[in-house]
C-alpha cells in the first residue's frame, strides 16, 4: 500500500484513502466536435503507460476529496512529487 | 484421517513408552543440565499416536530429539524417510500436522517451530499406512524413471484419448500434496491491525537487539519482532562470550528488560516479518494462541500487523547450508549449527556418537560444545584442504580428531536412522565407514537477505565466502548482523548499535570463525539431495542444464528446487552452485531466483483477518429495514444494500407475490422503499451549466420546482447512469442516481468539476443517506398522501415531474412527483430519522386504499411494462442512448460522451436497439439473457441478433412481456424471430418497448 | 528426440545423460524474415505456427530475459472459452480446440486438464449475467451450463453454499471443458517445437529500439546484442507492449498493472475443479503438485514492478475463506506479481499497426494464458499473410477509433 | 479497553466555499471553520471540521437553527446542505480506542501524528469515516447511517483479546 503525499492535506496519506484516476495532464479537446476520430481516440484511450516516471492522478476520496497529481516511478513505485491540479508538472 | 494414529500409537507405545510407576520415563537424550528449558514440569505430547514427554520451552522438534526420535516425515516425491535437519524456520523435512479437533487441524507445520504444550497431538504426513512403513516409498523403485521434468515427456497416451486428464493426472494428483487440508471450517478468530513506527527491527538476535536498544534509547518509536517464542537469536545458545563484561545470556535478559521498560518500544515474540511491500510497509504475522494448551476464546489465533516504518532494520541472521553428498537426507543427518542449538538451548543431544562434516569453521563450535556435553565426537571431516583456523585448532586441542581434505561418500541406515557414514580423502581414494548415529554438516552460511530483496534492494556477490550480501538497499531499509555478512557476535552487535547511533558493546571470549567459500562437488551423483522437500538431486540439476534450462529460474521450475514450503532456504544456494558449475559460469552471473513474500508461510485466516460474514462487506440497510422485516420481506443483495425483493403472504411464492404487488399497485396504490437511490445536492450559480454538461438531457432549461429525467454517459458515449434532476432553486438541484452507481457518479462529477471545469462555481454534496425515500405509486397515490400533507398536491399544484418541499405527517419532506411505475407517483424524501414515522403514517392509509407494499421485483415489472430501462440490465456498458431510443436534449452543446456518439461504429445500422418482445405463447416467460435469432433451429455458431434483457409476466397485459436489445431492432417491429432455449426455440414478435399506456395518461392524473 | 515412455526408459538406463537440449540457445543472426519480440507463450506459439504452418523458417524470437519468464510463468492457468461476445467466443474457442491436442502436436505434455471451470453467482444480477453467458455460448456451440448451488457444491465439495456468508452462492455457470494447463510446459513445449523447426530463440536480448526505414516501414530491431533486420516484426510483449510500441512511435490504448497470484502450501487433493467468483474476487484451483493456486487482483496503479501491495493478497483471501472456510488454516507459501497490459474494453489487440511491417499482439490483460495457442495461431497467419486472420480481424487497434469495442468487462467485472 | 457510545442526534451542515465563506460562517455559526488542513475547531457544543480546502462539516445540537447561518451567507457564492441524518457519530473513549481504530484505519493514530484537535476523513475497514480526535482518549467517529452497525461491530471485534 503506497504512501501518497497529499498537497491539500499537507501530509503523507495511505493509498487506501485514494482512488487512482489515470494518467494526468490529458487535456480534453476544447471543442470535441472539431476533433477528428483519431484525435478523439487518442484522448479517450491512448496512454503513455511509461516504464519510468509517470504523471498520474489520484483522488483523495477518503480525505480532502481532491484530485491530485503525483509523479511516480513505475519501476520502483517511488513517488517523486505530488502537486495540485492545474499546477505545472515539476 | 491420518493413517490410523491411535492404533499405530499403541504399537509404538509398547516399544518406546517405557512406563515407570504409571508414568512415562523421561526422555533419554536430554542433558543433565544446561539449556533454557523448564525441566521441572513434564509436558505430555504425542506424535503419530505415541506419547512422549518434553519440557517447557521445547519445540516439538527438540522434544522429539530428546526422545531419540529422528524420523519425522517423508519427502514429497520419493517418500524417503526424513529427519529433523534444522532448528528453525528453514526446516525442510520435519513437517507435521497438529490436530486440535473441531476444525483446528493445521497441516504442514514445521516441528522446529511448533511449541510444545500439554496434550499436543502431532502427526507425520504424506505416508501410508504409517511413517515407518510407507507404501509410497515404493515409488523409489521407479525413481530412475522419474527424473526432473519426466512428466513433460510422457503420460500423454495416444492422440485424442485425453489420457493425461482421464488416467494419469488423477494418479499424479492422488500422490501429490503433503499434509491434508482440514475438513471442518476453522472456528478460530483472526485479527488485523495497522501499526506505525520510526524503526521496525525484524529479528531479535544480538544485532536486532542492539539496534532496538539504540533506537529506543534515542526515543524512537520502535518495534522489535522475532519469529521465535523467545527473543535472543544466537544469544540463546551462547554460553561462552561476555558482552560488556557480563555473560551473553545475562546481557540478553538485561537488554530485554530495558526494552520492556521503554513505553515507546514494543517487543513482539512469535512474530514473523514475512514480507516487505512498497513504501516501507512490512507484514508481520503474530501467532497468539497456537502455543497455548487452552487458549482463551477471546484471543485471536493470529494477528496480522501491517506496519509502516520510517526505517526498516533487518536483522534476520543467516541460514546454515547443508552439504550435498550421497545419502545426505537420511534421518540423523543434520545441520551442525542446529545440533549445537539443540544442545545449548534445549539441552538435547542429537546423537551419542557424531561425525561432523564441514566446509566452514562454525561447525567446530558444535564439535566443541557437544564434546563438552559428553557426546562422542568421533571425527570432524573438513572438506577444505586445510583446517587450521583458531576454531579447528581449538577442536584439535580438545582432542577431537580432524580430517582435512575429506569427503562424505555415503551414509547407511539401520531401520530408519543413520548408523554409519562412509568417508574418504579427497586425494587418495581411501574410504572408510564410521559408525555414528548423527552426522552433522555445515557448508557455510547464507545471509537471510529475503526481506532486503523483497524490498527491492540489490544483492552483491561476495566471492570469498560465496554469499550474496545486501547491496544498495531500498530507501529506509538497512540490514545488520549476520544477514549483512557479520560473522561473529562482536560484528553483529556493532552493526546493530551503529544502525541507531548507539554505543557498541564490547565482546570477549568468542573464538572467531574464519569464513570460507561454500563447498561444491560438481560431480556428486546418486541420492545427493539439493532440495530435500521436493527430492531434487544434483543429478536433476545437471540434467536440467543439459536440457537447455540455463537460467536459474528455468532450473528452479524444471527441477522444482526451491518450490517447497521452505522455499529453498537451505537448498537454494547449493542448487545455484551446482547449476553454475554445470553451466561453467560463475554464480553471480546466474543470479538468484526472486525472493518473494512470505518469508515463511502465513495462514490464510491471518491475511483475511476478521473479514467474514457481515464483516466481509458491510451490510447496508435502509432506515425502513425494520419495517420491511416486519412486513415479511425477502431481501436481495444489491451492492452492499439489502433491498426488499418481495413481500410474500401466506402460501405465496415469489411469482404470486410479485403478481399481486404489481396488480394491486396498478389498481390502487403501492408503497415502495426507494431509499437506496443515490442523491447528490448540486449547489452553486453554475449548477445548471454543470449538469447540462454531464447529462444527455437539457437541464439548463429546467424551471425551478420541476424535475427532468437525466441520462449520464461515459466520455466514451455509453450509458453510465440515470436519475432525476429536481431543480429546487435556480442554483440548487437534487439529483438522483442508481443505487449501485451512487459513488461512481459522484466521483465522475467531482472529476469534471475539479479538474476539467474548475472555473464553474458549483459544489456537490452526497445526501444519499440523509434522505429516506418512500415511493407512493398508483391511481390512489394522491388519496393516500393528501390528508397527510400540509399543502396542495393536486395535479394542478404538483403536476407530474414537479418538486416541492412540504410537510408530510408533520415531517419536513421533499416531495417529487415522479414515477418509475407509470402510475401517478410521489416520491417522498424524508430525513432518515423520520422515515419510520412516515412509514407508520402511510402504511395504514395504503391498506385502507386497497394498496400494498411492494419490493424491487414488482418495481422491475412495473417499469418494464412501461419500457423504462434499468441501467445495468438494459445496458451493460456497451449501449448508447441512441440504442435505447433516447434523444439528445434540445439545443444542447457539448456534453460528456457526445463526441463519442459521432464515431462511425456508434452510428452503425446494425447496432442493438431496445425493443419489446412478445412470445407466441403468452404464458411463456422468456429467460433473461436468452439470445435472439432469425431461424427456429439455429445451427451452432449462428450469430445472435440480440438478447433478452428483461422478461416478466405482466399482470396488466395478462401475458408475458420482454425487453430486448436487437440488431437494427426498431426497424424490425412486427418481425417474427426466435429465442432458442434449452427446451426448443420460442417464436417471438418484435414490438415497441412500451407495453402499457404509451401516451402516459396514467402519469398525469 | 521424441518424448515418450520409451525414450524415458532408454534414458533411464543411461542415467539421463543423453537428453539433448530442448531448444537451441541461439545467438542473433543479422537478419530474419520475421522477428517476434517476446518469448512468452504467445510469442513462442506465434513463431511455432509461423514455422509449422506458414512455410516460414527464418524466424527469430527475441526475449529480454529467459523464455517463458513473463506472465506465462506467473498466471493462474485458467482455461475456458465461455466468453460473452461472438468475437471473443471465436478466438477463445479456437484456442480451446488447439489446447485439446496441444500435448500431441508439440510432443510435450502441457498437462491440459479439462477439469471444469465454475463461475459463481452471488446476486440476482450475477445470475442474469451468467444466464446470458450460458445462452450466448450455447448458441455458439460452446458448452456452458447453469448449476444450482447444490449442484455447484456437488461439483466442488469444499464450496460453502450456506447462508452464513455475506454473499451466498445463488448459482454457477460451469464449463466442463474449461480447466488448466501447466504454464511453464506451454512455453517450453512451444520453444522446443519451434526450435526444432529452425526458429532461433534468442534469450537475454532486450529489444531497445524499433528501427524504421525512410518510407516509415519497419526495418528491424535494435537489441542489446546488436541490430537485427527483418521486414516483419511481431511485438508480443504483454505488459511491456506500450514500451515497445513507443519505440516505433505508436501510442497504445494500454495500461500495465501489477496482477498478483499466490499459492498455498501443497496439500492432498481437495479441489477437483477451478472456481471463480468475479463478484467477491476469488479465483482458485489446485495444481497437480497440491498447492492451491489463487488469483488475486491488480493494484490500483500502473506499475512495472512485478510486485504489488499486501492488501491485494488479503482481499482475495478474505473471499477465498468465505467460499472455502475449511481452508482458513492453510497457509500462503508464495505470492508474486505479473505485469498485465489492460485495454479499455478488456479485449486483446491483434494485427497490423500504423507502421508497415510492424504487427502487434497484446492487451490480453488478466486472461490471455488460455488464448496462447489460438492467439499464436491467428497471429502467425496474420503476419504471414500481412492481413488479419478472420478470427483476429475484429481485434484491431482501429476499433478504438471507430467505437466497435468488444467489451467483455462491461458484462463481467474481470476477464480471467 | 475502551467504550463506544452513540452521540445524540446532531445538526450536520456541509459547507462549501472560499475562505471568506468560512470566515463569515464562523461569525454566524459560533465556530470558525478552520483553514488549516485536517483540523477541527470547537466551541461548546458546536464544532467545525476541515474536510477539504473548501469543505467543512459543521456540527451543532440537533435543535440548532441553520437559517441564521444561511442568511448570513446570503450573497456569497457557497453551498450549504443539511446532511444531519446521513451520518451518525460513535464516541470512543479509552486508552484502547486508538488500537481498535487501527484495526481498520491505516493512519498513524499516535498523538504525535494525530493529535487532539485533528479531524479528517479516512477509512475504517471497508467503509469511509470522518475521524476527529477530541482528546487524548476521546474520538468522534462520523459514520454513514447505513454503515454504523458495521463500524460498531468492527470496533468491538478489534477490541477483543487484549
Ligand atoms: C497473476 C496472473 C494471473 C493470470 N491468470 C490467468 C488465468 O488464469 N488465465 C488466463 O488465461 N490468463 C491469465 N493471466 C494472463 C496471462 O498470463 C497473460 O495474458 C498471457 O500470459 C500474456 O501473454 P504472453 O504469455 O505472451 O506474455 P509474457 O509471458 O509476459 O510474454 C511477454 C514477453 O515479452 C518479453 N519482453 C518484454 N519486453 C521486451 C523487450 N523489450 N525485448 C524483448 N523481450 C521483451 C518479456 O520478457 C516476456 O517474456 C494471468 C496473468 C497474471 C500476471
Ligand atoms: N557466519 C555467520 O554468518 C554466522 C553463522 C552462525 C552464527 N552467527 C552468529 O549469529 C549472530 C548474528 O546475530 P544476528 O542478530 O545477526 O542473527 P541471529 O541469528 O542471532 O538472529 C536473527 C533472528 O532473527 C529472527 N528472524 C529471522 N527472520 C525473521 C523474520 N523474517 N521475522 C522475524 N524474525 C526473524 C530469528 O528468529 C533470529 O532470532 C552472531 O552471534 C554470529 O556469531 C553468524
Ligand atoms: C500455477 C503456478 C503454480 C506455482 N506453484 C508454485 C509452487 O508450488 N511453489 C513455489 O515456490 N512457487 C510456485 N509458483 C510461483 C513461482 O515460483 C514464481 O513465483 C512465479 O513464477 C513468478 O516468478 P518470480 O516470483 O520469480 O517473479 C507457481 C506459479 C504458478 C503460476
Ligand atoms: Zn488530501
Amino acid at each position: 500500500m503506497l504512501l501518497i503525499p497529499c498537497p491539500f492535506c499537507a501530509m503523507d496519506r495511505p493509498e487506501a484513502e485514494f482512488r487512482h484516476a489515470g494518467e494526468a495532464h490529458l487535456t480534453r479537446p476544447p471543442d470535441p466536435a472539431a476533433a477528428d476520430d483519431a484525435a478523439w481516440a487518442d484522448f479517450l484511450y491512448h496512454r503513455a503507460n511509461p516504464r519510468g516516471v509517470i504523471a498520474e492522478r489520484w483522488r483523495h476520496v477518503h480525505g480532502c476529496g481532491r484530485f491530485i497529481n503525483v509523479l511516480r516511478d513505475t519501476v520502483s513505485d517511488r513517488i517523486l512529487a505530488s502537486y495540485r491540479p492545474g499546477e505545472k508538472r515539476p | 484421517m491420518i493413517g490410523s494414529p491411535r492404533h499405530e500409537g499403541m504399537m509404538q507405545r509398547l516399544l518406546v513408552g517405557r512406563m515407570f510407576q504409571g508414568r512415562l520415563l523421561p526422555e533419554s537424550m536430554r542433558t543433565a543440565d544446561g539449556g533454557r528449558v523448564e525441566r521441572r514440569t513434564d509436558i505430555r505430547f504425542s506424535f503419530d499416536g505415541a506419547d512422549y514427554l518434553g519440557c517447557g520451552g521445547d519445540t516439538l522438534a527438540s522434544a522429539l530429539l530428546a526422545n531419540g526420535v529422528h524420523l519425522v516425515g517423508r519427502s514429497m516425491k520419493y517418500h524417503r524417510p526424513r529427519g529433523i535437519v534444522a532448528a528453525g524456520a528453514e526446516e525442510p523435512n520435519a513437517l507435521v500436522a497438529v490436530v486440535r479437533g473441531g476444525g483446528r487441524t493445521t497441516p504442514n507445520l514445521r516441528a522446529t517451530q511448533v511449541e510444545l504444550f500439554e496434550g499436543l497431538e502431532a502427526h507425520s504426513q504424506n505416508r501410508w499406512p504409517s511413517l515407518n512403513t510407507d507404501l509410497g516409498a515404493l515409488v523409489a523403485l521407479a525413481a530412475p524413471l522419474l527424473p526432473a521434468g519426466f512428466y513433460y515427456k510422457t503420460m500423454m497416451g495416444p492422440r485424442g484419448l485425453g489420457l493425461w486428464h482421464r488416467v494419469f493426472e488423477p494418479l499424479v494428483r492422488r500422490a501429490a500434496g503433503l499434509g491434508r487440508a482440514p475438513r471442518v471450517a476453522d472456528p478460530d478468530r483472526y485479527a488485523r491491525y495497522y501499526a506505525h513506527c520510526d524503526v521496525l527491527v525484524a529479528g531479535a538476535g544480538p544485532a536486532g537487539i542492539a539496534a532496538a536498544l539504540a533506537a529506543g534509547r534515542g526515543g524512537a518509536r520502535t518495534i522489535l519482532c522475532d519469529e521465535q517464542a523467545e527473543p535472543g537469536g544466537a544469544l540463546l545458545s551462547e554460553i561462552a562470550a561476555l558482552i560488556d563484561g557480563i555473560p551473553a545470556r545475562e546481557w540478553l535478559a538485561q537488554s530485554l528488560a530495558e526494552l520492556a521498560a521503554m513505553p515507546h518500544v514494543r517487543v513482539m515474540p512469535r512474530t514473523t516479518a514475512f514480507g516487505c511491500y512498497p513504501h516501507n510497509m512490512v507484514g508481520l504475522a503474530e501467532r497468539v494462541t497456537d502455543h497455548l494448551a487452552a487458549p482463551s476464546p477471546d484471543q485471536p489465533r493470529e494477528r496480522l500487523w501491517r506496519v509502516r516504518a520510517r526505517r526498516i532494520v533487518l536483522a534476520t541472521g543467516a541460514i546454515e547450508r547443508p552439504l550435498v553428498f550421497p545419502g545426505n537426507d537420511r534421518p540423523g543427518v543434520m545441520l551442525a549449527g542446529a545440533a549445537r542449538e539443540y544442545l545449548l538451548r534445549w539441552g538435547v543431544k542429537v546423537g551419542s556418537r557424531v561425525v561432523i562434516a564441514t566446509a566452514c569453521d562454525t561447525a567446530y563450535r558444535a564439535a566443541l560444545d557437544l564434546a563438552t556435553a559428553g557426546v562422542a565426537v568421533k571425527l570432524v571431516v573438513d572438506l577444505r584442504a586445510a583446517a587450521d583456523g583458531p576454531l579447528p585448532q581449538a577442536a584439535r586441542a580438545a582432542g577431537i580428531a580432524v580430517l582435512a581434505g575429506g569427503r562424505v561418500l555415503g551414509t547407511h541406515l539401520r531401520g530408519k536412522r543413520l548408523d554409519s557414514v562412509l568417508l574418504g580423502r579427497g586425494d587418495d581414494g581411501r574410504r572408510r565407514w564410521f559408525d555414528c548415529d548423527a552426522l552433522l554438516m555445515c557448508n557455510g552460511w547464507t545471509p537471510a537477505v529475503h526481506l532486503h530483496a523483497q524490498a527491492r534492494g540489490a544483492l552483491r556477490w561476495e566471492g570469498e565466502r560465496g554469499v550474496f550480501l545486501p547491496g544498495e538497499p531500498a530507501p529506509g531499509v538497512e540490514s545488520i548482523g549476520a544477514c549483512n555478512g557479520a560473522t561473529d557476535l562482536a560484528m553483529a552487535l556493532a552493526q546493530g548499535a551503529a544502525s541507531g547511533g548507539g554505543a557498541v558493546p564490547v565482546v570477549e571470549g568468542e573464538v572467531p570463525a574464519l569464513p570460507g567459500p561454500a563447498h561444491v562437488d560438481a560431480a556428486v551423483a546418486g541420492d545427493a539431495f539439493v532440495d530435500f522437500q521436493n527430492d531434487v538431486r544434483a543429478d536433476d540439476v545437471r540434467q536440467a542444464v543439459a536440457e537447455g534450462f540455463h537460467a536459474i529460474e528455468h532450473v528452479k521450475r524444471y527441477t522444482a528446487g526451491g518450490l517447497g514450503t521452505d522455499q529453498g532456504k537451505t537448498g537454494n544456494m547449493n542448487l545455484l552452485a551446482l547449476a553454475a558449475a554445470a553451466r561453467g559460469t560463475p554464480i553471480p552471473e546466474l543470479g538468484t531466483t526472486t525472493f518473494r513474500p512470505p518469508y515463511t508461510p502465513v495462514s490464510f485466516g491471518t491475511l483475511a483477518g476478521p473479514a467474514r460474514g457481515e464483516m466481509f462487506d458491510p451490510v447496508r440497510t435502509t432506515p425502513l429495514h425494520a419495517q420491511a422485516v416486519a412486513e415479511g420481506a425477502v431481501f436481495e443483495d444489491v451492492g452492499q444494500w439489502k433491498r426488499a425483493r418481495y413481500f410474500p403472504q401466506a402460501g405465496e411464492d415469489m411469482h404470486a407475490a410479485v403478481r399481486r404487488e404489481v396488480a394491486t399497485t396498478r389498481a390502487a396504490a403501492g408503497l415502495f422503499d426507494a431509499s437506496t437511490l443515490g442523491k447528490i445536492e448540486v449547489v452553486g450559480p453554475d449548477a445548471a451549466i454543470f449538469l447540462d454538461r454531464l447529462y444527455l438531457n437539457a437541464i439548463a432549461t429546467l424551471k425551478p420546482g420541476r424535475c427532468r429525467y437525466g441520462v449520464m454517459l461515459s466520455e466514451a458515449g455509453f450509458v453510465m447512469d440515470d436519475g432525476v434532476m429536481a431543480r429546487l432553486a435556480p442554483d440548487r438541484f437534487h439529483v438522483t442516481t442508481t443505487t449501485s452507481g451512487a459513488a461512481h457518479v459522484l466521483a465522475h462529477m467531482e472529476d469534471y468539476r475539479q479538474t476539467e471545469w474548475p472555473e464553474l462555481r458549483v459544489w456537490l454534496t452526497s445526501t444519499t443517506e440523509h434522505w429516506a425515500v418512500l415511493a407512493v405509486q398508483g391511481p390512489r397515490a394522491r388519496d393516500v398522501l393528501a390528508p397527510l400533507v400540509a399543502g396542495d398536491i393536486s395535479a394542478a399544484a404538483l403536476p407530474h415531474m414537479a418538486v416541492r418541499d412540504l410537510k408530510v405527517a408533520g415531517i419536513p419532506a421533499r416531495m417529487m412527483r415522479v414515477s418509475f411505475s407509470g402510475e401517478q407517483g410521489f416520491e417522498v424524501n424524508a430525513p432518515a430519522r423520520h422515515a419510520p414515522a412516515l412509514w407508520d403514517a402511510l402504511r395504514p392509509r395504503i391498506a385502507a386504499a386497497g394498496g400494498t407494499v411492494y419490493g424491487t421485483e414488482a418495481m422491475h415489472v412495473l417499469r418494464a411494462e412501461k419500457g423504462y430501462i434499468i441501467v445495468g440490465q438494459e445496458t451493460d456498458g456497451t449501449v448508447t442512448p441512441g440504442d435505447l431510443g433516447m434523444a439528445i436534449g434540445r439545443g444542447k452543446g457539448d456534453f460528456i460522451g457526445r463526441r463519442s456518439l459521432a464515431r462511425p461504429d456508434m452510428l452503425a445500422a446494425d447496432r442493438r436497439q431496445l425493443v419489446g418482445l412478445l412470445s407466441d405463447d403468452p404464458a411463456l416467460v422468456l429467460e433473461e439473457g436468452a439470445q435472439i435469432v432469425a431461424q427456429s433451429a439455429p445451427p451452432p455458431g449462428t450469430k445472435a441478433l440480440g438478447h433478452v434483457t428483461s422478461s416478466y409476466f405482466s399482470p396488466a397485459l395478462g401475458r408475458s412481456i420482454a425487453l430486448a436489445l436487437l440488431a437494427g431492432g426498431r426497424e424490425r417491429t412486427g418481425e417474427r424471430l426466435f429465442v432458442p432455449l434449452a427446451r426448443g426455440s420460442i417464436g417471438v414478435a418484435v414490438a415497441a418497448p412500451v407495453f402499457l399506456d404509451p401516451q402516459g395518461g396514467r402519469l398525469h392524473v | 528426440m521424441r518424448f515418450s515412455l520409451l525414450s524415458l526408459l532408454r534414458e533411464s538406463l543411461r542415467g539421463h545423460r543423453g537428453w539433448p537440449a530442448q531448444w537451441r540457445d541461439a545467438s542473433p543472426k543479422p537478419a530474419y524474415d520475421v522477428v517476434i519480440v517476446g518469448a512468452g507463450g504467445h510469442g513462442l506459439a506465434t513463431a511455432y505456427y509461423l514455422a509449422a504452418e506458414c512455410g516460414l523458417r527464418n524466424i527469430a524470437v527475441v526475449e529480454k530475459g529467459w523464455l517463458g519468464g513473463g506472465n506465462t510463468a506467473r498466471n493462474t492457468t485458467v482455461i475456458r472459452s465461455n466468453y460473452l461476445w461472438e468475437e471473443s467466443e471465436a478466438i477463445y474457442e479456437h484456442s480451446m480446440k488447439l489446447w485439446q491436442d496441444l500435448s500431441h502436436a508439440l510432443n510435450y505434455n502441457v498437462m491440459y486438464s479439462p477439469r471444469g471451470v465454475m463461475m459463481l453467482a452471488h446476486t440476482v444480477h450475477d445470475m442474469q449475467v451468467i444466464r446470458r453467458h450460458v445462452h450466448a455460448n450455447r448458441l455458439a456451440g460452446i458448452d456452458n451450463e447453469l448449476l444450482s448451488p447444490r449442484e455447484a457444491q456437488a461439483f466442488c465439495p469444499i464450496l460453502n453454499i450456506g447462508r452464513d456468508i455475506r454473499y451466498p452462492v445463488l448459482g454457477a455457470a460451469l464449463q466442463r471443458r474449461g480447466g488448466t494447463a501447466r504454464h511453464d510446459a506451454v512455453a517450453w513445449g512451444y520453444a522446443r517445437a519451434a526450435s526444432a523447426l529452425g526458429v532461433d530463440i534468442i534469450q537475454n536480448c532486450p529489444v531497445t529500439g524499433l528501427r524504421r526505414q525512410q518510407d516509415g516501414a519497419i526495418a528491424g530491431v535494435e537489441t542489446a546484442r546488436g541490430f537485427i533486420a527483418a521486414p516483419k516484426i511481431g511485438v508480443v510483449a504483454a505488459g511491456h507492449s506500450s514500451v515497445l510500441m513507443a519505440m516505433a512511435g505508436v501510442r497504445m490504448p494500454l495500461e500495465s498493472f501489477p496482477l498478483q497470484a499466490l499459492v498455498s502450501e501443497p496439500v492432498k487433493s481437495v479441489m477437483p475443479c477451478v472456481v471463480m467468483s468475479n463478484t467477491i474476487h476469488a479465483y482458485m484451483s489446485q495444481s497437480d503438485k497440491g498447492e492451491l493456486v489463487i488469483g488475486a487482483g491488480t493494484d490500483a496503479y500502473p506499475s512495472y514492478s512485478q510486485a504489488g501491495g499486501l492488501h491485494i493478497a488479503s482481499d482475495t483471501l478474505e473471499a477465498v475463506c468465505e467460499l472455502f472456510p475449511t481452508l482458513r488454516r492453510l497457509r500462503m507459501m508464495r505470492s508474486w506479481g505479473g505485469i498485465v497490459d489492460v485495454t479499455p474494453d478488456r479485449s486483446p489487440i491483434i494485427g497490423r499497426t500504423p507502421v508497415p511491417g510492424l504487427f502487434v499482439n497484446c492487451g490480453w490483460g488478466t486472461g490471455g494464458f488460455k488464448a496462447t495457442p489460438g492467439s499464436g495461431h491467428v497471429f502467425a497467419h496474420t503476419i504471414a499473410k500481412g492481413e488479419p486472420h478472420p478470427i483476429a480481424a475484429p481485434f484491431t487497434l482501429d476499433r478504438f477509433r471507430t467505437g466497435r469495442l468488444i467489451d467483455e468487462a462491461a458484462a463481467a467485472a474481470v476477464a480471467h | 479497553m475502551f467504550e463506544i457510545a452513540e452521540a445524540p442526534p446532531a445538526t450536520r451542515l456541509m459547507l462549501r466555499g472560499a475562505p471568506e465563506v468560512a470566515a463569515r460562517a464562523g461569525a454566524a455559526f459560533g465556530v470558525v471553520p478552520p483553514l488549516e488542513p485536517c483540523r477541527a475547531n470547537q466551541a461548546g457544543e458546536r464544532a467545525a471540521l476541515w474536510l477539504g480546502p473548501d469543505e467543512w462539516l459543521l456540527l451543532a445540537p440537533s435543535d440548532a437553527d441553520a437559517t441564521k447561518l444561511a442568511a448570513a451567507l446570503e450573497g456569497l457564492v457557497h453551498s450549504l446542505v443539511d446532511v444531519s441524518d446521513g451520518t451518525e457519530a460513535l464516541l470512543l473513549h479509552g486508552a484502547g480506542a486508538a488500537l481498535a481504530l487501527s484495526a481498520g484505519c491505516p493512519l498513524d493514530l499516535h498523538p504525535d501524528a494525530f493529535p487532539p484537535g485533528m479531524a479528517t476523513r479516512t477509512v475504517l475497514g471497508r467503509i469511509g469515516i470522518t475521524l476527529w480526535r477530541r482528546g487524548a482518549a476521546d474520538w468522534w467517529v462520523e459514520v454513514a447511517r447505513s454503515q454504523a452497525a458495521y463500524a460498531r461491530a468492527f470496533l468491538a471485534e478489534a477490541g477483543r483479546g487484549w
